[in-house]
């Protein structure tokens, strides 16, 4: 479209509304309860006999439908003035219409009811995505991370084909109704084959380890607010997918598949938050915390799994309800911190941390709203992500309860990776947010940073206010998980969950455990005026003022000397250096004495095990096998008419 | 119903269909390129005397106009037309091929054994002569071995018309009355444009990159 | 379960009061311990009114999070501190989290002293925050493992169901590992309140600070709240450790009687604890950083034995 | 009547055309032309459904159109009117610039009239040997459109496609004797057999079975030489690439699905005959090898059409090896595919035409990208075009090669299936991986922003409407007519 400022008002603006109305469908469904019956449709009619378009909005659908819409509304709020950025630079148009079009496919995922439908908008999605994620295509670096994400997405596109194409085999029919259960139709081998091809499948989307290599390459080279919707939206329909088939399609699950999805989600939980430390590129920093986040949804998973085998059905129900709160939880403060990263680019042009600081003082807003989803990321109370993970402590814990099978100390000791994830989370965030935004500048790009145009703001803001909600009132929110747990365990557990009128969250029962976030805030705030009674009582002379930071009597304190991102981490590269296996070079130069160097260069370049071992030999041999077939086709005619005359000899040999 | 067999034509068809075989083997292993042409305006005459037999012992007229027309494209003009285009562009008479004259004949040999062993099982042909069938498969096996063993264009177009000789003989003698008449004349027509087309391009080639040797054409690859 | 004030105001007073003595006790037994007779028993009350009542040079280059984090490391060790039973086996807000939430909160209060570290763009300042967040995050998954052992012995993570749990006549003290768990407990301990060898709170050489390097722009009021919560999440720390392995004399109920031999109780298991980190003070030299490390996850892997050692004597 | 009209307006095109002067009027007669087959095919299709799957003929049994046929003789007036529209700019660009010479020019006008003829002869013609001349004409006048530049490449890719064509066409036609060697005595007439396909069909059973089989070898070998299965597709890349852009869209458009035509009304013969076993095997290992060759040839490729030929190499072979597998929904889809890949391929070529009258080269590292921005309406059509054959949503490819890799599931070939989906991704990558570096990206900014005619425009942006229209909404009609057609392949009419 010719007029740029028309077209993004339109197109977001038409998205922010979809997006609200989504929602509200959405709640209203989940609000009905669980009894409900699933809301049905036919979306196109096809003339083909054996393509159906029909959808069902049941209680999975409806809880990953209202993460969806949120994040779209939030998001398209957002988009209004982010991308004002681009116009005159590029097509503001082309980002609005393919925006819509995810979110249109995203949607239509979620309550697809056919194979066909779902695949279609499957590929779509990675299609749209792929456009997305090119739009600014001018850098090399993000055409390549574009290739490399629509080639990942293609091969799991192939896996979770070939996965429904061995449940249709067994049920015969295209559709999800004749679907469901079918797995006890199937011999185990192939139940166990569509497992593991699901399991690659949305694993990849997810982005999984080993499977993550597309996210952390094509989230920071987005746009600001597709790399939200990628990361709060798109890897979660990985989440969905494997739910939806492993809860209703596999059937009951034989032990070494939850205890898979759970050593899956541990390790790539760690693995995560590991690399996560080692950037200082902001944006990729959060997208290895999509990694880690996406295991942790999945040791919810695994669990919900490993309960469904040893039979307890609630505990599973439990689980699956950690898992699904984590996810909404993820969606909301992962948004979050992804929108103020793009606020951070958008006014400084840079993804370095370490040409950025100082921000709070001049970006106050964006700030405050960074240090929120910084502290949810973090797990630490009293908000969302503190919640979903307490929930999955729980559910780990009284998992060793579960059985006596020696399978059971896999609970725990996952658990233990979820407090060492935890922990380094926090202090990733604590670098994050210190280096980003904290102390002085050190460039001139974040000395004249600007505060965020408004809708930007408000787009925050909104899902600020989600991380706070999902925060305060978990025994509220729990209650919409209802529906699903019934459908996927048959289970409903949210009255169990629920103490003092929903003022306190319980694990299943009082006595194995509460927790109260909003009690706590209160506690904080019954106990706030211990301070400053304090203060009345005997500062009150007490003066303020303000003066150069002391430092020890360190004169003259320049950006230079400021703790860097890389600095911050180093104690935590040093620790897991068997891990990281860091490249380094020092280069010194000096005059007299090696003590009085007059230009040293040092370089630490870290690069990913599974890159180095795994994907670059494969690319590399890939090319070179096709180089060697390619010798076929030489261009001597006589050796063409030669293969012509072998197949034909042959043919003669043994067709006859 | 079937006509009955008369045994001096199968034994005539026999005798001229072993000669063609002969002659092809010849063609191996000659190396002048206008002995070529000649050898094959021979075969081709031995191809015209079948269908000669042929219709003179079924009384079927259009296999003898086919014998005609045989004659006049294959024996008269293709012939001519090659040598014509020979001496146009002054290809030097010497066959250089990629196989030995000795392993080029063994080569022959074996095909040959290969084409009776695969025909020995089809039993429902030996009306009219016998290994007739054999024969044709054996004239176009070793015809395409030809082709894959000469350096030259024309030489290829040669081979071509060796092999087209060999379906022919199969579409003769196999068959008791020949095909019908449209789809024979059809497809010797479809021959010479084809060799009137090939000639086209080897003038072109020709000009284009000085050379008759089609080994050199691969600048295409990939 | 209920809230009942009295209780909650009783501890919250107890914390505030008790804990400047533990340190100060801590302080005078390792100076008697190396022949000193070091700072009376009080100082650490002088010390903090002297805080409240300076005046504070707050950084020029410092932000509103400056401010922020005094406050909540303050308010998140109190708080943390009403989760914890102390002289009876109910935490007066027991129910508002149990031992995931004791550790959530002083991680929040960690998370914005370090933040608060890094505000005024001082180097010392970073480097304190990135150790102390270094160190934290080994040692709070050892100290997660080490009550997870004890959380699923009691088959709760709520710390007053785990004292009664430990309360009942089935509970075996001497159990392997409950033994270790400790061991690794006491070593966080040793990290979090930062003791030798992982830190040296009186040190005053910058490079080798962990915990006061954060605070080398703090001063007056807010240094008072820092120094007062660490003492308290000390404090808090230590008695966790205290009542949750050695659960006797905690009443079930709460009355005036109770209330005195627990507290009698406590101030014994404190002391004898304090004894011991005075012991390992005094024995012991500091690490140097990239050692402790080490240490911390001796710790982690004695928890997780302690772990799988409930699995195997069950 | 409808037959013989449908035949003969391309051939009159052709003649007049060999003595029509100005220019206009060629390139009008052939667009005419075109329209005016393409209107035949649908009538045609409409009086084949008409007469509910049997047969129209004319000439006494000479001409024969069944469902088969008749999709055949749709997807020729598709891609020729496509290619003619297309051709009009195309060449009158190349004449001002010098780069074809008036002679080239009409020879193109002349030509591809008689290769369109040629192509409707061979789908209805009843006679097998009438059926090999055809596709003997269609390969030599298609010779000279390959070679119409002249340049040294083209010269060698017209050698190397008449050889080796003819060389194909030889064995083929030693397959179709024996055929009807086969025949011999078993029709019941007096005199001579019939050389007609409806009734060799009906005594298949009876025909000698060794003789069949060698027959079908023969054919196979010859014909899969000209609908370039693996490993006899040698000159298929180089045919392709030389040839002018309309050309050929032509070629991999129709005349390999020409080819698998010829292929098939054999492989139907035999199957009657021989019942499934060796015709099916057969077909499956050639239609995987094909698709398993293709991958790796398109991930080193260096030149946009011989990447564009190879992809049309992997998809015959997806066609063949799923009329291998012989079920139901295989073989419909199947046909869907060639349909859905007749409208998509030119498109690519069409563009591919653009880009080389814009570069003067084909080679992507001489090209270096950054087509959206130097001719963003070619690089738009192109990257539809290549999302469509590449196998995506919501173009039909997807559809077709769904069904049938889920048809392979259900009909017991799950091994099947999955080599496809390998293929079919292998492809993808680099397809995806060429593409994508040849559209985005900066560019050197040397090259003039493009000045596209509306003709091309319509040219390509046509096949692509239509395609996305039936990707969407598949008439009842062309299902109905596609399912007789699938019935007759299966032998069920």
């Amino acid at each position: 479209m010719r007029r740029p400022k028309l077209a993004a008002a339109l197109s977001f603006g038409a998205a922010s509304l979809s997006g609200l109305i989504g929602l509200l469908a959405a709640l209203l469904f989940l609000g009905n309860g669980p009894s409900a019956p699933p809301w049905r449709g036919e979306l196109i009619p096809t003339l083909i006999p054996y393509i159906k378009f029909s959808a069902r909005l049941d209680g999975l659908g409806a809880f990953f439908l209202m993460l969806v819409s949120l994040l779209g509304c939030a998001i398209s709020i957002y988009s209004l003035d982010y991308s004002k950025g681009y116009f005159g630079r590029k097509n503001a148009g082309v980002l609005g219409a393919f925006y819509n079009a995810l979110l249109l496919v995203a949607t239509v995922l979620v309550v697809a009811n056919t194979i066909w439908l779902f695949l279609i908008a499957w590929e779509l999605m990675a299609l749209t995505a792929y456009c997305l994620i090119s739009f600014e295509h001018e850098q090399p670096e993000t055409r390549q991370a574009g290739v490399l994400f629509f080639i990942m997405s293609h091969i799991d596109a192939g896996c979770i084909i070939l996965g429904f194409l061995l449940l249709f085999q067994a049920s015969g029919d295209f559709s999800f109704d004749s679907l469901r259960d079918v797995g006890a139709k199937m011999s185990p081998g192939k139940r166990d084959a569509a497992f593991v091809l699901f399991l690659l499948g949305f694993g990849i989307k997810a982005g999984v380890v080993p499977l993550h290599i597309w996210l952390p390459a094509a989230h920071p080279v987005a746009p600001s607010n597709i790399s939200a919707i990628m990361s709060g939206m798109v890897i979660k329909t990985g989440i969905y997918g494997l739910t939806r088939v492993c809860f209703e399609f596999l059937g009951p699950p034989p032990l070494w598949w939850g205890v898979t999805v759970l050593a899956v989600g541990t390790v790539s939980a760690v693995l995560g938050v590991l690399y996560a430390l080692m950037e200082h590129d902001l944006k990729r920093l959060l997208a290895y915390h999509s990694i880690e986040n996406i295991g942790i949804i999945m040791m919810g998973l695994g669990a919900a799994l490993l309960f469904q085998f040893f039979g307890h059905p609630i505990l599973a129900a439990f689980s699956l309800v950690a898992g699904m709160y984590h996810t909404i939880n993820h969606a909301a403060f992962k948004g979050l911190l992804f929108l103020g990263a793009g606020a951070v680019v958008h006014s400084t042009h840079t993804r370095n941390m370490e040409e950025m600081g100082g921000l709070a003082r001049r970006m106050p807003e964006t700030a405050f709203y960074f240090l929120i989803g910084a502290v949810a990321i973090s797990a630490l109370p009293p908000l969302n992500g503190f919640v979903s993970e307490w929930l999955t402590y729980q559910a780990l814990l009284q998992g060793f309860g579960a059985s006596d099978s020696l399978w059971r100390l896999a609970f725990p000791l996952s658990g233990a990776m979820l407090a060492l994830t935890g922990a380094l989370a926090a202090a990733c965030f604590v670098k994050a947010f210190g280096i980003t935004f904290l102390a002085q500048p050190r460039s001139d790009a974040a000395r004249n940073a600007h505060e965020a145009a408004p809708s930007m703001r408000i787009g925050m803001a909104l899902l600020t206010a989600a991380c706070l909600l999902l925060g305060f009132f978990p025994t509220t929110f729990v209650r919409l998980l209802d529906p699903l747990t019934q459908q996927l365990t048959g289970q409903q557990i949210s009255a169990q969950l629920s103490l003092n009128s929903g003022l306190v969250l319980a694990s299943l029962s009082e006595k194995a455990g509460t927790v109260s976030t909003v009690g706590m805030v209160l506690m904080g705030l019954c106990l706030l005026p211990i301070p400053f009674a304090l203060w009345l009582v005997l500062a009150r002379k007490a003066k303020t003022r303000r003066a150069p930071t002391w430092d020890c009597g360190q004169r003259g304190l320049t950006p230079q000397m400021e703790y860097t991102a890389t600095g911050f981490s180093k104690p935590i590269r040093m620790i897991f250096k068997a891990l990281f296996r860091p490249r380094r070079e020092t280069q010194r130069e000096y005059d007299f004495s090696p003590y009085f160097a007059t230009n040293i260069r040092f370089e630490s370049h870290i690069e990913e095990v599974f890159v180095q071992r795994l994907y670059r030999p494969l690319r590399i041999s890939i090319v070179r096998v096709s180089r060697k077939i390619r010798a076929l086709q030489a261009g001597s005619i006589h050796a063409y008419l030669l293969y012509i005359f072998i197949t034909l000899l042959l043919l003669l040999i043994f067709a006859l | 119903m079937t006509p009955s067999v008369i045994p001096t034509a199968s034994n005539l068809i026999t005798l001229l269909a072993s000669a063609m075989l002969v002659l092809q083997l010849l063609l191996a292993v000659q190396s002048m390129l206008i002995t070529n042409i000649r050898l094959f305006a021979l075969q081709s005459l031995l191809l015209a005397a079948i269908a000669g037999v042929v219709g003179y012992a079924y009384g079927a007229w259009h296999v003898l106009v086919l014998a005609v027309l045989t004659i006049l494209g294959k024996v008269i003009f293709l012939p001519w037309r090659l040598e014509q285009l020979v001496r146009q562009i002054k290809i030097e008479q010497e066959i250089r091929p990629f196989v030995n004259m000795s392993a080029s004949m063994l080569i022959c040999g074996a095909l040959t054994v290969l084409a009776h062993v695969v025909a020995r099982p089809i039993t429902s042909l030996e009306r009219l002569g016998s290994n007739t069938l054999a024969v044709a498969i054996a004239l176009v096996l070793t015809g395409f071995f030809l082709m894959i063993n000469r350096r030259k264009a024309v030489t290829q177009v040669l081979a071509i018309l060796t092999m087209e000789n060999g379906v022919m003989l199969a579409a003769i003698a196999l068959t008791t009355y020949g095909m019908p008449l449209v789809v024979e004349i059809g497809i010797l027509f479809d021959v010479v444009v084809a060799v009137m087309v090939l000639g086209i391009l080897v003038f072109r080639i020709r000009e284009t990159f000085s050379s008759m040797d089609v080994s050199k054409l691969n600048e295409l690859k990939w | 379960m209920s809230l009942d004030l009295t209780s909650i105001i009783a501890q919250t007073v107890l914390l505030l009061l008790l804990s400047p003595l533990l340190s100060g006790f801590i302080k005078k037994a390792k100076a008697r311990l190396q022949n000193r007779r070091g700072p009376p028993l009080w100082q650490t009350y002088f010390d903090l009114l002297k805080f409240l009542r300076k005046d504070m040079v707050i950084s020029e280059h410092a932000s509103w999070v400056f401010p922020l984090a005094p406050h909540l490391m303050f308010l998140t060790s109190l708080a943390a501190g009403l989760l914890v039973p102390m002289v009876t086996a109910q935490a007066p807000m027991g129910l508002f989290g149990g031992a995931l939430a004791l550790v959530g909160l002083l991680a929040l209060g960690r998370f914005f002293l370090a933040l608060g570290g890094l505000d005024p763009a001082s180097a010392f300042g970073g480097m304190g925050s990135s150790r102390e967040m270094t160190i934290s995050a080994i040692a709070e998954p050892a100290m997660m493992l080490a009550v997870f052992t004890l959380a699923i012995s009691a088959g709760s993570t709520n710390l007053g169901q785990i004292v009664l749990a430990s309360q009942q006549p089935g509970w075996k003290f001497l159990d392997p590992s409950h033994a270790l768990a400790f061991i690794a407990m006491f070593i966080v301990l040793l990290a979090e309140t930062g003791r030798i060898p992982v830190d040296n709170p009186a040190t005053h050489l910058e490079l080798t600070m962990i915990h006061e390097a954060m605070l080398l722009e703090y001063s007056g009021r807010y240094l008072a709240l820092i120094e007062w919560g660490a003492s308290i999440k000390q404090l808090v720390l230590m008695t966790l450790l205290a009542n949750i392995f050695f659960p006797v004399g905690l009443a079930a109920k709460t009355s005036a009687a109770t209330f005195g031999l627990g507290l009698l109780y406590l101030t014994v298991k404190l002391i004898l604890l304090a004894g011991a980190v005075v012991v390992v003070e005094t024995t012991n030299a500091k690490m140097r950083l990239f050692r402790v490390p080490d240490l911390l996850s001796v710790a982690f892997i004695l928890a997780m034995l302690a772990l799988v050692s409930t699995f195997l004597f069950r | 009547m409808l037959l013989t009209s449908i035949l003969c307006l391309p051939l009159a095109v052709g003649l007049v055309c060999l003595f029509a002067r100005p220019r206009k009027v060629l390139e009008f007669l052939n667009v005419a032309g075109f329209a005016g087959v393409l209107v035949l095919a649908v009538k045609l299709c409409g009086s084949v459904l008409a007469n509910n799957g049997a047969a129209v003929t004319a000439w006494g049994e000479f001409l024969r159109a069944d469902a088969l046929s008749a999709w055949m003789t749709l997807l020729i007036g598709v891609v020729s009117l496509a290619s003619s529209i297309y051709a009009v700019p195309y060449f009158r660009r190349d004449l001002a610039e010098g780069i074809v010479t008036e002679r080239r020019f009409r020879q193109f006008y002349v030509f591809s009239p008689f290769f369109t003829f040629g192509m409707v002869l061979v789908v209805l013609a009843n006679s097998l040997g009438v059926m090999w001349i055809a596709v003997e004409a269609v390969a030599l006048s298609s010779v000279l459109l390959v070679a119409l530049y002249n340049r040294r490449t083209s010269l060698e890719a017209a050698w190397k496609y008449v050889i080796l064509g003819g060389l194909g066409l030889v064995l083929a036609l030693f397959g179709t004797i024996l055929t009807y060697a086969a025949a011999v005595g078993k029709t019941g007439e007096a005199t001579m057999p019939s050389f007609n396909w409806s009734r060799l069909l009906a005594q298949a059973p009876q025909l000698d079975h060794h003789l069949m089989t060698l027959a079908f070898v023969f054919v196979l070998v010859g014909y899969g030489t000209k609908a370039g299965l693996a490993p006899m597709h040698t000159w298929l890349p180089d045919a392709h690439s030389e040839a002018p852009s309309p050309t050929s869209a032509m070629l991999s458009g129709v005349s390999l699905k020409i080819a698998i035509y010829a292929l098939l009304r054999f492989h139907i013969l035999a199957t009657a005959c021989l019942g499934s076993g060796l015709t099916r095997n057969l077909l499956l290992g050639f239609g995987l090898g094909s698709m398993l060759l293709a991958g790796p040839f398109i991930l080193v490729q260096k030149n946009l059409k011989r990447m564009l030929a190879y992809s049309s190499l992997e998809h015959v072979g997806l066609i063949c090896a799923a009329i291998g597998m012989n079920a139901p929904l295989t073989v419909f889809g199947a046909l869907l595919h060639m349909g859905y890949h007749s409208l998509a391929k030119p498109v690519l070529f069409f563009a591919a035409g653009n880009i080389h009258q814009q570069y003067h080269t084909l080679d992507f590292r001489r090209i270096g990208g950054g087509l959206a921005r130097t001719m963003p309406v070619t690089a738009l059509l192109l990257g539809l075009a290549a999302v469509a054959v590449s196998g995506l949503p919501p173009f039909g490819l997807f559809v077709s090669e769904l069904t049938v890799i889920a048809a392979s599931f259900t009909s017991h070939y799950v091994w099947v299936g999955i080599v496809m989906l390998a293929a079919l991704i292998v492809v993808f990558c680099g397809l995806l991986n060429k593409i994508a570096g040849l559209l985005l990206g900066k560019g050197d900014g040397s090259q003039p922003r493009e000045s596209i005619s509306a003709g091309r425009v319509v040219a390509m942006s046509l096949p692509l409407g239509t395609l996305l229209l039936f990707s969407t909404w598949l008439p009842g009609s062309l299902r109905q007519l596609m399912e007789q057609a699938s019935g007759i392949i299966r032998g069920t009419p």
